[in-house]
């Protein structure tokens, strides 16, 4: 990986695993990788080439040229439900900032990829799963908006169990909050591009996900709408091989591609350089409301 | 078994005695008339007792009550309906139902989610849980409501979007991601009623619009108590427990601003009363759409963007280094 | 059946069968009927309900109210290709013409249904397979032309083996030439209902029969792309129960509706009225080009 | 086995031997070079007895060589051509190729049915007769190509739409229609290459366009011509009459005014020198997008309606009531 980047060092230091683990063993083929191997290799298992879920800072570490203008970086959830069960939600999210070092599930900001201006969202699975309660919603609803007002394309880099429990209707309300954010986007002919990582499955594909112009899938991912274990229960019968991998998705026509996470970033520059080239015809765009 | 059916069942017992007192009352020519009035308080109070009170895990179930008003009840009174069927590319989906018809003299494009009423039929409608083919049925509908200018009105009712292997494969959530777009940008009134339950992102598929109307007793919930307990804390039968917490009754969600209006149901459910229910919520129906129908297009879209832009939950925290 | 009406009139008697018959045996039920019972019952068997196949003045006396203004009813093919194999081209559709008393394979004008305007053009199977050459080509736009001029909903009932091989490549590109008229009617916001009946398949139901904004099928109707000789060929296996058919095509999501020929003018004329029904916002409809 | 692989064996041998001596005349130190000036004397005016003069059928079996560029062959020598998949609804269709790739240039979305080189790769690729999902693929790159401003260039070689038992299930129909419809009114320059077989509908499918090129020795058909003697004539043995009487050369296109330029190939075929011919092609692409592009969205749209408006074949009868 690159030397850390000015805005990643003024974020501060890499949270530390609450356990000093050394190693990760590979769950694909059992390898035993000492962590910085792991982190040295974008986390891809050296023996086998399994993709371990990556943090959102070293997934815009590998896709940013270099520095990342971030947006809604001091949004926290209200606690719209007074969620508590075994633990108060509010205790829930604190412990989910200290294991992922983020405030929410989701840093969203801009940079440029290739030399190419994007707004970049990028969920982290460390936060709850990176489930989308108020302030994933926002933030994305505020990245859209703000690539609109620029005139840049958009970029999500999604991980995500789906919609947040612990914020109910609030919850499943985001999935169409930020589909009025894509749709208006859309419209002023900026495209907007997803990359569905391990997991992506229930509101998050179920809207911005597979709502990109063009959808990437990450070697391995595991991405659907309904998780193994409904389905399981539903159905009772053996699920087929390799099912809700990404290679299952492009089989049956669901995602545009996939790719490994070391070709990640040129085959991301390589579609938006494309889409935004210039073509046929001005767009009909209409001019941003505020600057 | 569902909770209300046994909760009720000594009300059901009086009721059916009042009605066999009042049959005696007519063909034997004794005057029962007091105890009926006697039975009569004590049914009301009974009621009362039952119903007056119901927690959220007896809400749930009295939204999945077997003798509930379905989404074909509604339709079905609507004039002139003429169901329109399949999406074009692979099957027609019977979980949801497509089709148009008028309402009080205005013609509009209509969508359902319809469960069956017994066995037989819940195979056939899969318990009311659509698979992709019938969010793309509801797609190409949305196209043409938009097309020729005519509203939309739908009839949320489904545990969710139907989980399977065939479901998956064909793109569940690509289905469900594209109607929720095409809802946030179709140019014409879009008039949403939650009737029994609604079940997550399957509900959604055709639950984006400019009034959301929802009946008293339905629920309408980011998963099923069931999945979300199994979410939370891998125990789907701490499903009760969820449905403490989710806060999925239509009074929440009118405190939260995701529903628009809240249509009463008899003391019991609407199961006690079909008929007036489904007379208060097409006239509700038809209150919203008069007034949407006023508006200009680009009024209405951009009320329909505020509306969702602003459902959140966040605040500001002030930035400060050590706590994080 | 109506008494004939003056426009039916006015065309001339109904060509006589070339042999004497006088009955027809059902396919589906092998009942004999005889055929001034059977065209007293729209040609429905009275015993089973099967629909056998209708000419087209016999359409269009089952849903037009009355009068029916006629246009292109002068146009013949020209034989672009000269064509000649056992019998010359022109010599086949002057035959054709015999049989079916018709000039060529669809009859296209004006009329009302339920006192709906419309544009409507009924094919013919009698002539030519109710193949599509260069004349099906052109009065098929020229109806849509003539729609799009009088604001008009547009009805094409299909009854054809494809696009007529004795035309060649002029056969085919009426697929376009068709598909380009409709779309620039789709565009202003009027609608084009197709009833699709037995037979129906290539190149008609290729272009402007899975084109109408609603699709109705015709009880029985057989409906596909390929011909059952060409899948057997392919595939050498047995076809499934139905395959094809109207019903068939139904419960596969390809049309929006099935109906009985005795409720197709009703069907016809309630989604029509729907259609054009006053509804939400002034459709943005552009200014006709010429009156 | 393809006629033409038959007819140029001859010219083939004739060919290894000129190699051979040419091989001997460099290694050997001998001088052969008066045979071997005698023996290209020689395969030149065997090249053009056997090529010189084709007839239909046999064109047929050269637009079918088995080694004629394919459309990937072409597609594979634009600039930086990335493949897109799927239809987000059912299956990637491999029969029908998408992606985006840069002409000259300019940035294009490309669309092209692929046949397979050997039996392995013709069962993955369905011999390049694409299935419904391989349209609708199609379709959604034709709408980003809209979205994008991009031009839609497409490569057809097909013997026609998969004729099957689930492409019928899936709506073969509805899908060619619905293509057919999209490219007659994309806002976008479409070029189309007639490379191969252009077989039907299964051609127009990706083959509605601005400026049509074919190839020299490429056929396009109503049908096959093994299809064509099945219907006319319930023959298919009788394919080479019919491949005669369909006129289905590029001469004949040419003259009908149904395509807009003939591509020339070297005498005996494309797959005679492939990259000369995928040079030539994809230069005449250049050309056409070069003029298409400087034209305004409705002059383009205008003028796509009009090249198919005026394609037809009929005549006026003076009426006469006798002859009808
Ligand atoms: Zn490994
Ligand atoms: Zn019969």
């Amino acid at each position: 990986m690159t030397p850390t980047p000015n805005w990643l060092r003024r974020r501060g230091a890499k949270p530390q695993p609450a356990d000093d683990k050394l190693w990760e063993i590979c769950p694909s083929c059992g390898e035993r990788i000492y962590i910085k191997d792991l982190d040295a290799q974008q986390r891809v298992c050296p023996k086998c080439g399994h993709h371990f879920r990556l943090p959102a800072l070293d997934r815009i570490a590998l896709l940013a040229d270099g520095d990342f203008d971030e947006i809604g970086e001091n949004l926290v959830t209200g606690d719209p439900l007074q969620w508590s069960d075994r633990v108060p939600y509010r205790e829930k999210t604190q412990g989910d900032r200290t294991k992922s070092g983020l405030l929410e599930a989701i840093v969203a900001g801009f940079c440029t990829v290739e030399q190419i201006p994007i707004g970049l969202g990028v969920m982290d699975f460390n936060f709850r799963g990176g489930t989308m309660g108020g302030v994933v919603g926002e933030k994305v609803t505020l990245l859209v908006e703000e690539c609109a007002r620029r005139r840049v394309p958009c970029v999500i880099v999604t991980s995500s169990g789906g919609a947040r429990m612990e914020e109910g209707m609030i919850g499943l309300m985001q999935l169409a909050k930020t589909s009025g954010a894509v749709e208006r986007f859309g419209a002023l002919g900026l495209p907007l591009v997803t990359i569905l990582t391990d997991p992506t499955t229930g509101g998050v594909s179920a809207s911005f996900g597979f709502q990109g112009d063009v959808v990437i899938a990450e070697s391995g991912a595991a991405i659907g709408f309904a998780g193994r274990r409904v389905i399981d229960q539903t159905i009772r019968q053996k699920l087929p091989e390799g099912f809700q991998t990404a290679e299952f998705l492009l089989e049956h026509g669901q995602v545009d591609m996939v790719v490994r996470r070391s070709d990640m970033k040129a085959a991301l520059a390589s579609v938006l350089r494309f889409l935004i080239a210039k073509g046929y015809g001005a767009v009909d765009v209409a001019r941003p409301k505020s600057a | 078994m569902n909770v209300i059916v046994e909760l009720e069942k000594p009300l059901l017992e009086l009721e059916a005695k009042i009605e066999g007192l009042k049959k005696l009352n007519e063909t034997q020519r004794v005057d029962f008339s007091a105890e009926i009035r006697a039975l009569n308080e004590k049914a009301v109070s009974l009621e009362a007792e039952i119903f007056g009170n119901l927690t959220p895990w007896q809400r749930v179930h009295l939204a999945r009550h077997p003798r509930r008003p379905l989404a074909m009840d509604y339709i079905s009174k609507l004039d002139g309906f003429v169901e329109l069927h399949g999406d074009r590319s692979y099957r027609d989906d019977p979980a949801l139902v497509a089709g148009y018809a008028y309402l009080r003299g205005v013609p509009v494009f209509v969508l359902g989610q319809q469960k069956g009423r017994d066995t037989k039929e819940n195979l056939y409608r899969s318990f009311g849980m659509a698979h992709p083919e019938g969010y793309r049925k509801a797609a190409r509908i949305m196209r043409l409501a938009e097309k020729f200018g005519k509203p939309l009105l739908t009839f949320v009712d489904t545990p969710g979007a139907y989980p399977g292997i065939g479901a998956e494969e064909r793109g569940q959530a690509e289905a469900i991601a594209t109607n929720i777009k095409l809802m946030a940008g179709l140019r014409t009134p879009i008039v949403v009623n939650i009737v029994g339950e609604g079940g997550s992102g399957g509900a959604l598929g055709i639950g984006v619009g400019d009034h959301i109307a929802m009946l008293q007793h339905a629920i309408y919930s980011v998963a099923s108590p069931e999945a979300a307990a199994s979410i939370l804390w891998r125990d789907s039968t701490k499903a009760e427990e969820a449905a403490m917490r989710l806060r999925l009754t239509s009074e929440d969600l009118f405190e939260f601003g995701i529903v628009d209006e809240v249509v009463p149901e008899p003391m019991g459910g609407a199961h006690r009363d079909p008929a007036k229910v489904v007379d208060a919520v097409l006239a509700a129906d038809a209150r919203a759409l008069d007034k949407l129908m006023s508006l200009k297009p680009e009024q209405l879209l951009d009320r329909r963007y505020e509306k969702y832009r602003k459902i959140g939950a966040h605040e500001e925290m002030v930035l400060d280094r050590a706590a994080r």
